[in-house]
């Protein structure tokens, strides 16, 4: 057992703390940086700053510490990975490659031809290119096999036509991954494959869906021609390629440590400010409301990196069965942006731009951000996942979910 | 199902496994215990006045579990904190009733740390051997009701020299073990006016010195706590431990020993409550079905392994920061801040899931897990107690550093709502 | 709308109360009275006494207000009925004769023969006996219609075998009501009957089954012989029976008024006792507590009176479709127990008969009842009732449940 | 089915069903806000300057909601707040954006009780014919951040009497719809020392007068709350409302009846919410089911129907109890904390079923429901404000009374765990 580093990584820690306090603009803002970074980079000026940062993060390997060098990667562990991760979320840095490198990445590795990996790996480890993630259709969201997006062969070519929707747009991407029927068996989950897609060609368009806070699009597909070696691993076995490429992205060093940052302006804005004529932090209700998120906090830290260990164990200890991070994440978020904000009183409800506004509206922000939290699958469908694998509870099937489907129709039709 | 292998080797640390001899612990610990600590003794020892099995002690004397953490010159095996704790998982797991805590650990480690050569040769075989039973005498009426009963300030029990002798006047309570202790260990106050950390004395006095009386207390896990009273009395110089005015630091560091491993024997407790749980809610057909096809059921089980499962990261990491010799405030306070209420709640959903069954006292455990879980949290400081520690932490942190970069003004001016400037270009271009 | 009661309900409430004032001992305390006339009425001595105060309030009739004068009651309407109740339940007396009152009398009043009333109604109504409602088996607990315990027809007599278990013992039982496996069917609704069985026939035997808090019984029947005018109702038509009886459990204003009472005892001892030289109540946690308590209280009693007044009205409303008394007692009952144990610090953990016991222990008696409250169900069951009847969510019906069993299992045999 | 009757007759009171005015009312206000106060004026409104419909406005005074709770004598129909409530429902269920709260609660209730007979006449029949805008202004940067902002004693903007006019200073925040109003109604402080509920006067400030100015706040919810500042207004003596250092008494009863509005427009939001999400969950088909089979959702929608329902009886008693000249102090605190709170959870819930459709800002308005219900959880007293009046109202709750009867000692020996005593006596008898 152990929960420090070696000598060596925590030296790889400072360096890598070392370039964003460096590349990192003084008025930097933790609750901000994802606008830049990810989420929606809103302006232009936003966008280039957050892809200029990135490529200068992977001339310098950092986006893809773990992968091999040919790929652009610095061939570290999964651990050494777990730490770069960490450091770029305490800064609240989420790359606008993201998608690329925690899903098309991992499923690159797992199941692409020498000629795709040589393709598409350098361009997403070198920060250079944008993807996005086009999983969810309208028919489509928890019941993920459920796609009808659907590829035709037509000679050396697939057209695809249908829509996906919800997508995270983290700037103009340059390619989709997206998950496509391609064809029409019962169960339905071995039907589907995995596509890569340039995000530009004729017959793709967008549509901007505004959202509570973020920004996603529509994605229609009219005619669209793709080559037949846009196809990703195994015609029909793009569903399980999906889930078994889902593993990379259950382990996560980052999201905690985000939540710690945060809590540290917090902390610091509580120091700082007065109430009826004494720090914040010295109210009792303010007190315990920043200890519980602190002491919720090292819990999410300690599930990120048990994750992260197990995943680097997981050939002595096979597929892991469950990850609470999620679970702790979407559980305590919520409750905790609710206290925050209600500490902030009738000021609480001002936005960032507003004159009079306290902590820059961080608080307002997040509330808002972790009143529909459902990135990533909502938290029941987290909750189904770990009864099942983590617990061996009884499960309804797919083909069990059929029957009652089928029994339902019949006793409503009664 | 094999994984590719992106990375091309494995790192040593953050290693949230237990080694080869942890192991071995743990496997000795399991089988002698499913053996031994039945059910049926954990129930006649509850309702019994000893609260616990002198047969026992003896056996894990010989089993060298009063030793585990002691140097081989007193007889000890010198383990660690941690290994202590994977010990104390697995006497939580069945409920091991004894007085190990009190003996091995708060007044035992008290004196191995605070205690003169003379003491330690004398006291620590001894205990090794199972021959002595020690009791730790700290919290009393008043400040166990005034929120101070873990700390300095909260003691009042006083000592006055008196020739070769201190003289010990006034009360405590809940102190466990009391009873059946050969020695006190007594927190006394030996100074006015200061940092009272600074004015605290340990004795040792012999459990059966005249003018002491104990009334045992009646409490929700039947565990045996009592108030002591001490009227005057007298106490050998000899028998203080560790300096005068210098006995709160040794407190200190066991008690934080303490919690971590009254942590552990929680974590335990859940994951014997978890299986328990899961077990019914697949075995157990209702509406010709397990009733763990029900996401009602399975939400309890779902939240049951996350509170078990973060108690035991946070136990660990604070266990194992003890047996490193890092700074554990932090860690220790969160452990129990968090154990002790996600074990409340991991025996709630239990009860949740288990209903009736849960519920009677004659056909499972469960209703004394889930008082023993009550008692465990309130000893050696509860959930607020230990919440205002991590806010002390809190305190100390420095200012978030700042980036050095220069200002862009790239959050001055715009909400993040709505669409993007760059989406036009993009969805147009 | 109106909240409020017209000047002869107030009287009729202060007659009540000084009931009460008079008849209650001067050493009385809320929190365990129960203990006296329910729950396990433990000695001889508060047996006797809480037999004889049911007897008392049986002769003025404040059993059964609502029910005629012919079975014992006073002609009253619901509303009154609803005070009574109310009040009774301020002052934490739970009659012995409850089940009686508020399950077999109305399974009499619904389903009873003229004679069977005559017979069992005024001795209810008198408080001269104790019923214990014997539905739960070992394999029917949430899934109430899996009884087991059958009745066989032998001549004029039914046969009856098997067990009853969880059983509230109030006392010493004079009669059973039961539910009881007269065909076998499916469903297997439609196979149960209702008998009223006196508690002391041969073949009926009793095993205590020690509780957390509480005390209840095992009840075997071993070849019980009964005459035919045992069956309440019409035979296999039990279920639907019980059911439709369920109705007059779900209402209640005694809940309310007894959290009332106690949360005023504990307002008055946190007045009355100083914490580091200040009363308790100048605590801000505390006082936060006691409020966030009083609000929880109030807002029971309304749901009590809601139902209460739907109740009353039925004729012109239609069947109530769900009642959130239970819901809201059990979501916050649990919460609010643990507030109040960790008010009190170590001395939480004291138990009534300690020495150095605070407020006579009540927090500790409290928590630990509350650590499994399942009494007329699980919430969880509460939740799919509410579900179903009130919003008309889809809903797995018995029919339904069969297939998924039979497909469960067919899926674990593969 | 029917049901047996036991009882013999119905009982009048304890109703908790609206009157037939009252339904009828209801009706209309469903009828015309469905036709009138679409999705697309509720968005174009959020997203403008005004925050309101000006046409809107003039259509509610046609249907006489601006006069509803006034006197005939000025142009009113004699309503009750109770009456106000059920209108308030409706509006809040469609989000129905309007200075009424502002125009015809806080300041025209506020000038109905207080002001002198010349202002009435004045004011109140352009009230009720919509042809006047006014707005509270009360909390202030300090008061709002300290905790005090609706207590006297958070007051610091100060009025001075200067010949025939009073000058006003000082600085006031989130005042709801200033940026519209015609008069502000001005709290200021008139007195120094004492109890400050003592030396609370209120003005009317024209406000377009000089030295006045405004800034716009941008709020969660989009609602138009403005910053205001006084510097050196001058306003005449005649433009008190009221008598001097007799604001306060007037201004806290309509605070309390806003408050109960507040809830009331909740309540109506809520049952929109909860209709939205049982519908979406009996429709969005998943996995070859409506979502609505899984208990997840369904707990969701459970706990939904109970946080709307609760919430619904606490306003409506708080409402009943004002319409009836009851006292209510406990009744409304206890139903702005309650409500505030649990339609926070509800639409929490809904999002929780809704996922991603109910995070969308173009194709539903749950995301606007969540924070409008923010807004008014804050408005008027917070959850934690509301619940300190309760609290004060326990400090006044006399000792519960105690029994008489004979002491019997029934409780002084025996705990109430195990068989009972009787228990033998009866299996075995």
């Amino acid at each position: 057992m152990d929960f420090e580093f070696t000598e060596e990584q925590e030296k790889l820690r400072k360096e890598i703390h070392e370039f964003f306090v460096n590349e990192l603009p003084l008025d930097y803002r933790a609750g901000f940086i994802e606008v830049v970074t990810r989420g929606a980079p809103f302006t232009e000026e936003q966008l280039s700053f957050g892809m200029a940062l990135q490529k200068k993060a992977g001339k310098k390997g950092y986006l893809a510490p773990g992968w091999g060098k040919e790929s652009g990667g610095l061939g570290l562990t999964d651990m050494e990975q777990g730490i770069i991760i960490e450091e770029t979320g305490y800064w609240g840095v989420v790359w606008p490659v993201s998608l690329g490198l925690g899903v098309c990445g991992p499923a690159l590795h797992l199941f692409g031809t020498e000629e795709q990996k040589r393709k598409f790996l350098p361009p997403i480890a070198r920060g250079e290119v944008i993807w996005y993630q086009a999983q969810t259709e309208p028919d489509a969201g928890s019941d993920e096999a459920n796609v009808q997006l659907r590829a035709v062969p037509d000679g050396d070519d697939y057209i695809l036509n249908g829509q996906k929707t919800f997508i995270s747009a983290t700037g103009p991407a340059d390619y989709l991954y997206t998950l496509v029927r391609t064809a029409d068996v019962k169960p339905k989950h071995r039907g589907l494959s995995l596509f890569l897609v340039p995000a530009k060609v004729p017959g793709i368009s967008y549509r901007p869906i505004p959202c509570m806070s973020g920004f996603t699009v529509d994605i229609f597909f009219d005619d669209v021609r793709v080559p037949k070696d846009s196809l990703l691993g195994q015609l029909n076995r793009g569903f399980y390629h999906a889930m078994a490429t889902f593993e990379f992205e259950r382990s996560g060093t980052d999201d905690a440590a985000r939540s710690k940052r945060y809590l540290e302006e917090l902390v610091q804005f509580c120091k700082e400010t007065k109430r009826n004529g004494k720090p914040l932090i010295e109210d009792p209700k303010v007190r315990e409301t920043l200890a519980q998120i602190a002491v919720e906090t090292e819990v999410e830290r300690l599930c990120g990196w048990h994750g992260q260990w197990y995943f680097a164990e997981r050939e002595k200890l096979g597929p892991q069965p469950y990850n609470l991070l999620e679970l702790i994440f979407k559980t305590y978020g919520p409750i905790q942006s609710k206290k925050m904000m209600d500490m902030f009183g009738l000021y609480g409800q001002l936005k960032k731009l507003s004159p009079r506004v306290k902590f820059e509206g961080q608080v307002e922000r997040r509330w808002e951000a972790m009143r529909s939290a459902h990135g990533g699958g909502t938290i029941e469908i987290n909750k189904v996942v770990i009864a099942d694998r983590g617990l061996g509870l009884p499960r309804i099937s797919t083909r069990l979910r059929e029957v009652i489907g089928q029994a339902v129709k019949e006793e409503a039709a009664r | 199902m094999t994984w590719a292998k992106f990375t091309t080797e494995r790192s040593r640390v953050m290693d949230f496994s237990i080694n080869e001899q942890q192991k071995m612990l743990k496997q000795v610990a399991r089988d002698f215990l499913k053996k031994e600590c039945t059910e049926t003794l954990v129930r006649e020892i509850e309702s019994g006045d000893e609260g616990y099995s002198p047969e026992l002690w003896r056996k894990i004397a010989d089993l060298e579990w009063l030793g585990l953490v002691y140097p081989e010159k007193y007889g000890g095996t010198g383990g660690s904190i941690l290994d202590l704790a994977v010990l104390y998982g697995e006497m939580g797991r069945t409920m091991f009733p004894s007085p190990h805590l009190s003996t091995v650990v708060l007044c035992g480690l008290a004196i191995l740390n605070a205690g003169n050569e003379e003491q330690k040769a004398e006291l620590l075989p001894k205990i090794v051997n199972g021959d002595l039973i020690l009791a730790l005498a700290l919290t009393e009426p008043e400040s166990s009701w005034d929120g101070n009963a873990w700390d300095a300030g909260g003691v009042t029990v006083r000592a006055t020299p008196d020739g070769d002798n201190y003289v010990i006047e006034g009360t405590k309570i809940f102190v466990h073990d009391a009873h059946i202790a050969d020695y006190l260990l007594c927190v006394a106050k030996t100074r006015d006016g200061g940092n009272p950390e600074g004015g605290i004395t340990l004795f040792l006095v012999d459990a059966k010195s005249p003018r002491i009386s104990y009334t045992l207390l009646d409490t929700t896990a039947g565990d045996k706590q009592s108030e002591v009273i001490f009227d005057n009395v007298r106490v050998p110089k000899k028998n203080m431990v560790g300096e005068l005015n210098s006995g709160w630091a040794p407190l200190a560091e066991v008690m934080q020993q303490g919690a971590v491993l009254l942590c552990a024997a929680m974590v335990g407790a859940g994951e014997k409550v978890l299986e328990m749980t899961v077990e019914y809610a697949k075995t157990r057909i209702q509406f010709e079905q397990p009733i763990g096809i029900n996401q009602y059921v399975q939400e309890q089980c779902v939240y049951l392994v996350s509170e078990v499962d973060c108690s035991r990261w946070v136990t660990y990491q604070a266990a194992w920061r003890i047996s490193q010799g890092l700074p554990c405030d932090y860690e220790v306070a969160i452990a129990k801040t968090w154990t002790s209420n996600a074990i409340e709640r991991a025996c709630w959903r239990a009860h949740q899931v288990m209903a009736g069954v849960g519920y009677t006292t004659d056909r499972g455990l469960l209703p004394l897990y889930t008082k023993r879980a009550k008692t465990q949290q309130l000893y050696l400081g509860d959930s607020a107690y230990h919440l205002e520690k991590v806010a002390r932490q809190l305190d100390k942190w420095p200012a978030p550093e700042m980036p050095k970069g220069k200002a862009l003004g790239l959050w001055e001016k715009v909400e993040y709502l709505g669409t993007p400037e760059w989406y036009e270009r993009f969805a147009k271009g």
